[in-house]
């Protein structure tokens, strides 16, 4: 190729996501993973011979919807970002995709299951979508990792399932693509109560319905104060089930420390640890590493997002460096569409689908135990679904 | 039209033990002016509360201009012609003086703006209020007030006017002066009942007297011959029969 | 010594001037009626001396004592009780406890709630009666009692006779010189010239903001009243 | 027995309502003060107890000694300082000042603590239980909450309609200057108000930080309820909010005993046939 | 000899009406010169002048403190939806469609919240938006809790360029928001808008002059309904998506609405537009923030509140006695000597 030039223009990337406002905790990390990037970043990329510095504009969706809208409206017409990049939850993402695809700009997100960000867009699974890109793991994962973790202890197998009454709610209740009939083809029974209202502060009618019921594993989507009220009643009510996997509620472990010892052999889907063996196509750092940096700059123990954070900028840069147009979004969006990456949550396809421009990541099960460095530790206890990742110990029924 | 303007036949009204208006009958002629007084608490602001609607009545009904009114909300009694003014003023307080008015001739009289203009101007003359016209009625005095309540009233130009006590803590110099607005008033022939503590004014307008007592008539009649009734001097004015 | 006494005391609505340089005196145990027509000052007035309208210029004296720049809690601590024009009870309280309200200052002295049920029969029928249902003459009658209960030294009562029936008024006014006879100082406004001045020792006529006569009450020259009045 | 058990867990649902509403029956019910900050105060109490808890290592329970003081002499600061300058006849400048403090002290705390989610430990008290007859299971915090409520309830009650401080509340709370005539320092009633609304939430607080997690985003969720057990019960009346409060965590218990998803639905409706039948509540004190 | 009596409007707004006037076609044209960026800040700025203006007539005139237009929002954007994605309606002809849903939702909830008085109408009306937001969340063919989106050919439909529809969305925006100041204007000037502020002073008082007061405050309230539906259609199409939580939410549609009008100054038609500029200008120059942003949005409100009781506005007119929206009504006397002079004047004969 050509010596390198001159500096070209800046490329602009767009970063929604939800830095104040109920799902913060979510976004807490941005500021950390952007300054690890800040070299890489400057370093930019060159395209056609031209260099380009990538600068990032940070935009708060402050958890509302409306506001993810307007900011990314805000970055195509006043910015002139060259990507956007949205990412934790679909009250996030999904807004973000949608101002992108109307309007033609190149978007990648993550940290939103699969099925709630493409269905819930109302996506044709034949044709996807023409500007808007996904990874994160799907519905079909969590079924699966879920049920591997109850197969693996000995039950009634009896589930009972509560749901929020959001996106994710509903994307894992759905009647065909959830967890309803995956649940049951691997034998269980499924006390289904459907939707609770998010605001909720009582569960003690459900309670008392899974006793009655005398259910041994309970599952659903929960925020994690609606899961810490459940958890409580059900302690109060003299419910004691064996298996207690509710998804989202116990992503970060600040959930975990306000369960107290009570939180101590609860089960959560885990989409990416320190343990995972992977690393950085763009820094080289690994997952341990970088864990590491975190707590080492925060003080506090690591999350799962930060993995995706740190992804889903890699995977811009990396498009970038294939993008032969800077200045035409087809080019770049092509070159999204033609990701094979290995990023530091993972190998990151998106030509191979679920469905056209969605790669799924690796989902695995893990339980809370008491730990050594943190009061509470995540350990992976179940890979079936992924046997590259190394388990850190065995599954194990919640002490009653 | 025959028979009386208004017509109070065995009207009820209770506040829980307490009976306010016990089976009141009373009638109004066209043109009439009617004078009513009565102790303190005896029920005379109920009444006009019963007649324009604010208070339902328990039982008993109510006739205006030969029609039963009984059921009719008290916007739709005013524009038939019952015009009222509160004993508590109750100004539009952030409105001007002749806003204040001019709804009263938009909605009550069912007239146009720029005639209102007119008929409000004529008013604010007649009641003394011009020079206040077009400041907001929440600056004024009490008396100025009970000024705007008559004001008010008469913009709806009404056949009917109800006037409570609209002359309480005026000079005399200044009851003369609302005496003879009422006479004006009266000459141009709408029918007046008067509610007032004020008796030598209100005997110099007026052409019939009740005077009420525990929600019931005590007495009626000529002027005059109502007050020097003894029952009526002792409950009412205080002056012990001998 | 004089109870009260206003020196060149002005009173200010936003930028609206309602009392100039008023030079007001009231005399221990003397009743006096402050008459004027309608505007003239007569409320602005009593409102500043309790502290309801912060005095711009001039100084109030109570027994001696500056007032002029308290509010108007201290003011009644220190003895002076408004009834106000427009009766002001208290929606959500009983009549009974609008009595007692009165009494929040904390004086000691004669009044009590038994006098003012004695005074007013009828509202110790409707003791707990809400203060809204009260007819309009019986209102009056509680807000009376009310300022009673605070057992000023000096009572302002401000168109004390608002719509009560002669026979009340009659009462209260005999009422009125029993508690001056008991050593309280009394300033009437009242628009009815008559009433005032037989009940009072002294008056003020005020006109437009201004004192525009004063003198003593028995005798009155009406003519001078009238002018003082209307300013003619 | 099912039945029974739904009503037994709705009441104490009702008790933590009733907890969040009475510092709200106190200042919307009587200043007329529609405080939107009420929820985020709420938090901010529980935080203070976290902090308090923290670093002294005492019992949860034991904070209420700082929590309830120090809310009690934010409260009066607040009302003196801020509050006292936006009262009068329109609802909407205390509104609009509370709504601006909801959003200051939400995103302070954000700003101070983060975005985690907390809880306050008590042991065993967390998640012991009674059993009645029956079967039906009461838990025994839940009951201490709604004992606290009634409690203090009680002691409000007699402080506002026993007490001449009390009938001075109100009275100013009607007609200020009036008041003033008659030797009530309006600013300092108020302020006074306010500190024990505050004091109340302060309680609340504490006991929320107890029972369930909480973060500084969840101040302004359960804000409706309150408002609505204040309303139902009617203003101005402090048993009327509790009862409202048992009314509306029985309909949301009996909601959601039907069909989850109509716990919330369930409670709002409850509310709105209330005052459609009765507009002014069950227990309107005089006013109007 | 009688004197002659005419009603003055005020001549400062006719000045003002001109320029006004200039002003409108000045920001019609504005996509043609500004990038798009800002004229899409500038369609936002148009819808949330509607929303504001309509807030300020319930409240400010009509007395009827609502904490509930939320629902009429999220209703029409609901409508909308439904409308363009399940009907195959025209969006741009859905949109007053959308109102009308809004408008007929909005009779019997208004048989239910005029049985209350102020605080608790305030409160009655936050929970019945409430009781739509929850009703919604249980509708699976409404995309339930989690809510739908508006396919992109929907949108597509308006214009296929980016370009020519952000400028269709700017001029409806634009439109709704000068439609409304019109409506509402006019309303305020009308025979109407003085029953209204009798009705706010004093509700007993004026159906003792013959006000229906009931009609004419169903009429504002469903008038209000239908615009705010409308504009709500307005906004959903352009965020081409909704939910329970961001239609029906409170704090984007209520509480920054009366964050403008409040600061700006109740009860005024110049008041919104001082607060959505304030409001605007802080969210431009903060946003970037995060919380701080917040916080000082907080402060500002509280500000305000203690040192401009009435808005901005309200200090202003009370200063410089301003008005340019004139719906106050003097009363003129006309003496007839001088009548007589104008009636010569206006004769073109003479
Ligand atoms: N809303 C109400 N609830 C209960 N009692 C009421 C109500 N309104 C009036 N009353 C009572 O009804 C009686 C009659 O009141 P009303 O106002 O008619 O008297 P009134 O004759 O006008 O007296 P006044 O001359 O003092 O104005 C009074 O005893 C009063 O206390
Ligand atoms: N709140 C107010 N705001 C503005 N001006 C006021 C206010 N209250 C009174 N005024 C004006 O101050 C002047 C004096 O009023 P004041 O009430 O003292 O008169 P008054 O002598 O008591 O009259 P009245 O006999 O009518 O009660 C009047 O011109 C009145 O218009
Ligand atoms: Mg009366
Ligand atoms: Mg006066």
């Amino acid at each position: 190729s050509r010596p390198v030039r001159a500096a070209g223009r800046p490329i602009k990337l767009g970063f929604v996501s939800p830095e104040t406002g109920p799902i913060a905790a979510f976004g807490e990390a941005d500021a950390f993973v952007l300054a690890g990037l800040k070299d890489v970043l400057a370093a930019g990329v060159t395209i056609d011979g031209v260099q380009h510095p990538v600068t990032i504009i940070r935009k708060d969706s402050q958890s509302n919807p409306n506001r993810a809208a307007e900011v990314t409206a805000e970055l195509i017409n006043s910015d002139k970002v060259d990507i956007v990049l949205g990412s934790s939850t679909s009250d996030t993402t999904v807004p973000v995709a949608d101002q992108c695809e109307l309007n033609g700009v190149p978007c990648i997100c993550t940290d939103t299951p699969w099925q709630a960000w493409f269905f819930g867009r109302k996506g044709d699974p034949k044709k996807g979508f023409e500007w808007t890109s996904h990874f994160f793991w799907g519905v079909e994962a969590i079924t699966a990792v879920f049920t591997n973790l109850w197969l693996s202890l000995d039950t009634n197998k009896r589930v009972g399932a509560l749901w929020s009454n959001d996106p994710d709610g509903a994307a894992l209740s759905d009647a065909q693509h959830g967890f309803p009939p995956a649940v049951k083809a691997r034998g269980f029974d499924l006390v289904d109560l459907g939707f609770y209202p998010i605001m909720s502060d009582d569960f003690s009618a459900q309670i008392n319905a899974f006793k009655q019921a005398k259910v041994d594993i309970v599952t659903g989507v929960f925020v994690p104060p609606a899961f810490a009220t459940f958890w409580t009643q059900a302690a109060q009510q003299g419910f004691h089930p064996k298996i207690a996997t509710p998804a989202k509620a116990l992503l970060f472990p600040s959930a975990v420390e306000a369960l107290g010892d009570r939180g101590v052999g609860l089960s959560t889907e885990v989409w990416w640890s320190p343990h995972h063996p992977f690393k950085s196509g763009l820094t080289g750092q690994t997952a341990q590493q970088f864990c590491d940096a975190y707590t080492k700059s925060t003080g506090r123990q690591w999350t799962q997002p930060i993995g995706f954070k740190h992804a889903i900028v890699e995977v811009a840069m990396d498009a970038l460096r294939r993008t032969r147009k800077i200045d035409d979004p087809a080019s770049i969006q092509a070159a999204i569409r033609e990701t094979d990456y290995s990023s530091i949550v993972g190998p990151i396809n998106l030509k191979k689908g679920p469905v056209p421009g969605v790669a799924t990541t690796p989902l695995v099960g893990g339980q809370w135990k008491r730990g050594s460095k943190f009061k509470y530790e995540l350990n992976i206890v179940n890979d079936q679904t992924a046997a590259f990742i190394p388990l850190d110990s065995k599954f194990e029924p919640i002490a009653s | 039209m025959t028979g009386p303007l208004l017509e109070l036949v065995e009207v009820s009204k209770r506040y829980g033990a307490l009976t306010v208006a016990d089976r009141l009958s009373l009638a109004v002629g066209d043109g009439e002016a009617l004078g009513v007084i009565g102790p303190n608490g005896a029920g005379k602001s109920t009444m006009f509360n019963l007649i324009t609607g604010d208070v339902r009545a328990d039982a008993g009904a109510i006739r205006f201009a030969g029609g039963d009114v009984t059921a009719l909300a008290p916007h739709l009694r005013c524009r038939r012609g019952i015009g009222r003014s509160y004993q508590i003023p109750h100004p539009f307080a952030k409105m001007t003086v002749f806003e204040n008015l001019l709804v009263a001739a938009i909605y009550g009289a069912r007239r146009g703006e720029r005639e209102s203009a007119a008929r409000c101007g004529e008013v604010l003359d007649l009641t003394g209020l011009a020079a206040k016209a077009n400041i907001p009625a929440g600056t004024l005095t009490l008396l100025e007030r009970k000024r705007l309540e008559l004001a008010r009233a008469l913009a709806t130009e009404p056949r009917l006017l109800l006037l409570d006590e609209i002359g309480g803590g005026l000079t005399e110099h200044e009851t003369r002066a609302l005496v003879e607005t009422i006479r004006a008033i009266r000459a141009a022939g709408t029918a007046i009942v008067w509610i007032e503590h004020i008796v030598h004014a209100l005997l110099s307008v007026v052409d019939r007297l009740v005077v009420i007592n525990f929600g019931r008539k005590l007495a009626e009649g000529e002027p005059q011959a109502v007050m020097a009734e003894p029952r009526v001097r002792e409950v009412y004015m205080g002056i012990p029969t001998q | 010594m004089s109870v009260l006494e206003t020196r060149g005391l002005n009173a200010f609505y936003g930028d609206f001037q309602a009392l100039f340089g008023v030079d007001v005196a009231v005399g221990a145990g003397e009743t006096v009626a402050i008459i004027g027509a309608n505007g003239a000052g007569k409320s602005t007035f009593l409102k500043a001396v309790v502290g309801l309208i912060a005095g711009a210029g001039g100084e109030v004296l109570f027994e001696g004592r500056q007032i002029g720049g308290l509010r108007a809690h201290e003011i009644v601590r220190a003895g002076i009780s408004l009834v106000p024009e427009g009766r002001r009870l208290f929606p959500s309280l009983s009549v009974e406890e609008n009595l007692r309200m009165g009494a929040y200052a904390g004086r000691a002295g004669a009044w009590s709630l038994g006098r003012v049920y004695e005074l007013f029969p009828v509202l110790a029928e409707k003791r707990q009666a809400p203060a809204t249902s009260l007819s309009g003459g019986q209102q009056q009658m509680a807000a009376i009692g009310r300022a009673l209960m605070s057992n000023p030294r000096l009572l302002l009562c401000d168109e004390l006779s608002l719509g009560l029936a002669p026979a009340v008024i009659k009462d209260i006014y005999a009422r009125l010189a029993e508690i001056v006879a008991e050593g309280a100082t009394l300033v009437i406004v009242e628009q009815d010239i008559n009433q005032a001045l037989a009940a009072s020792d002294r008056f003020y006529c005020f006109q437009e903001g201004r004192v525009s006569l004063g003198g003593a009450a028995k005798g009155f020259d009406r003519a001078a009243v009238t002018a003082a009045y209307f300013g003619v | 027995m099912e039945w029974l058990s739904v009503i037994v867990q709705g009441t104490l649902l009702g008790g933590l309502y009733a907890l969040f509403a009475v510092g709200l029956s106190l200042t919307f019910g009587i200043m007329r003060l529609v405080n939107i900050g009420h929820g985020d105060l709420i938090i901010l109490a529980a935080f203070i107890a976290l902090v308090v808890v923290q670093a002294l290592g005492i019992h949860p329970l034991a904070s209420l000694a700082i929590v309830v003081p120090a809310m009690f002499a934010l409260g009066y600061l607040l009302q003196r300082g801020v509050l006292n300058r936006t009262l009068g006849e329109s609802i909407l400048p205390p509104l609009l000042v509370t709504f601006g403090l909801s959003v200051i002290i939400e995103n302070l705390l954000l700003q101070l603590f983060g975005a985690d989610t907390r809880r306050l430990h008590v042991g065993a008290l967390e998640t012991d239980s009674l059993v009645l007859p029956g079967g039906i299971a009461v838990g025994l915090f839940p009951l201490l909450i709604f004992a606290v409520a009634v409690a203090v309830i009680a002691a409000l009650q007699l402080l506002f309609y026993r007490t001449d401080l009390g009938r001075a509340f109100r009275a100013t709370s009607d007609d200020a200057v009036t008041a003033e005539l008659m030797g009530a320092d309006n600013r300092h009633l108020y302020a006074l108000a306010m500190a024990i609304a505050l004091a109340v939430t302060g309680v609340a607080g504490v006991f929320l930080a107890i029972r369930s997690n909480f973060d500084p985003a969840i101040g302004p969720s359960r804000l409706i309820f309150a408002f609505e057990a204040v309303i139902i019960g009617g203003l101005g009346s402090l048993w009327g909010t509790l009862a409202g409060a048992v009314i509306l965590g029985v309909a949301q218990s009996i909601g959601s005993a039907l069909r989850p998803e109509w716990q919330i639905l369930a409670g709002d409706i409850t509310f709105l046939v209330i005052l459609v039948l009765r507009p002014n509540g069950l227990f309107q004190r005089t006013r109007d | 000899m009688r004197a002659a009596f005419r009603i003055d409007r005020g001549a400062a707004g006719r000045v003002f009406g001109l320029a006004a006037l200039i002003a409108a076609a000045a920001l019609a044209s504005l996509p043609l010169w500004v990038d798009s960026g800002v004229t899409r800040l500038a369609g936002e700025m148009a819808y949330y002048l509607a929303l504001a203006q309509l807030w300020n007539l319930l409240a400010g005139y009509a007395g009827l403190v609502s904490v509930g237009q939320q629902a009429y929002v999220g209703l029409g954007g609901y409508a909308l939806f439904v409308l363009c994605g399940s009907l195959g309606v025209h969006p741009l002809l859905a949109i007053p469609l959308a109102g009308a849903a809004a408008a007929a939702l909005s009779l019997p909830i208004a048989l239910i919240v005029f049985r209350l008085r102020g605080a608790q109408f305030a409160v009655g009306t936050w929970v019945v938006a409430e009781i739509c937001q929850l009703v919604i969340a249980q509708l699976p063919s409404l995309g339930g809790g989690s809510g739908q989106s508006l396919t992109a050919a929907v949108v597509r439909a308006i214009a296929a360029g980016r370009t020519t529809r952000e400028m269709i969305f700017y001029w409806c925006s634009l439109a709704a928001g000068l439609a409304v100041l019109a409506l509402v204007y006019g309303l305020l000037r009308s025979r109407i808008g003085l029953a209204l502020t009798a009705i706010r002073d004093s509700e007993p008082a004026s159906r003792s002059v013959g006000v229906d007061t009931f009609r004419t405050k169903l009429l504002t309230y469903v008038v209000v309904a239908f615009c705010t539906g409308a504009v709500g259609g307005l906004i959903f199409l352009q965020k081409l998506r909704i939910s329970p939580d961001s239609g029906f939410g409170l704090q984007d549609w209520t509480v920054v609405v009366i964050f403008m009008v409040v600061i700006g100054g109740i009860g005024t038609i110049e008041g919104p537009f001082l607060g959505l500029f304030i409001y605007f200008a802080l969210r431009q120059l903060l946003a970037d923030y995060g919380s701080w942003y917040l916080i000082i949005l907080g402060c500002v409100a509280v500000f305000f509140m203690l040192y401009a009781r009435d808005g901005i506005w309200g200090w202003i007119s009370a200063r410089f006695g301003l008005q340019l929206f004139p719906v106050r009504r003097h009363l003129v006397r006309v003496t007839p000597a001088r009548r007589a002079s104008l009636d010569d004047a206006a004769d073109p004969k003479g």
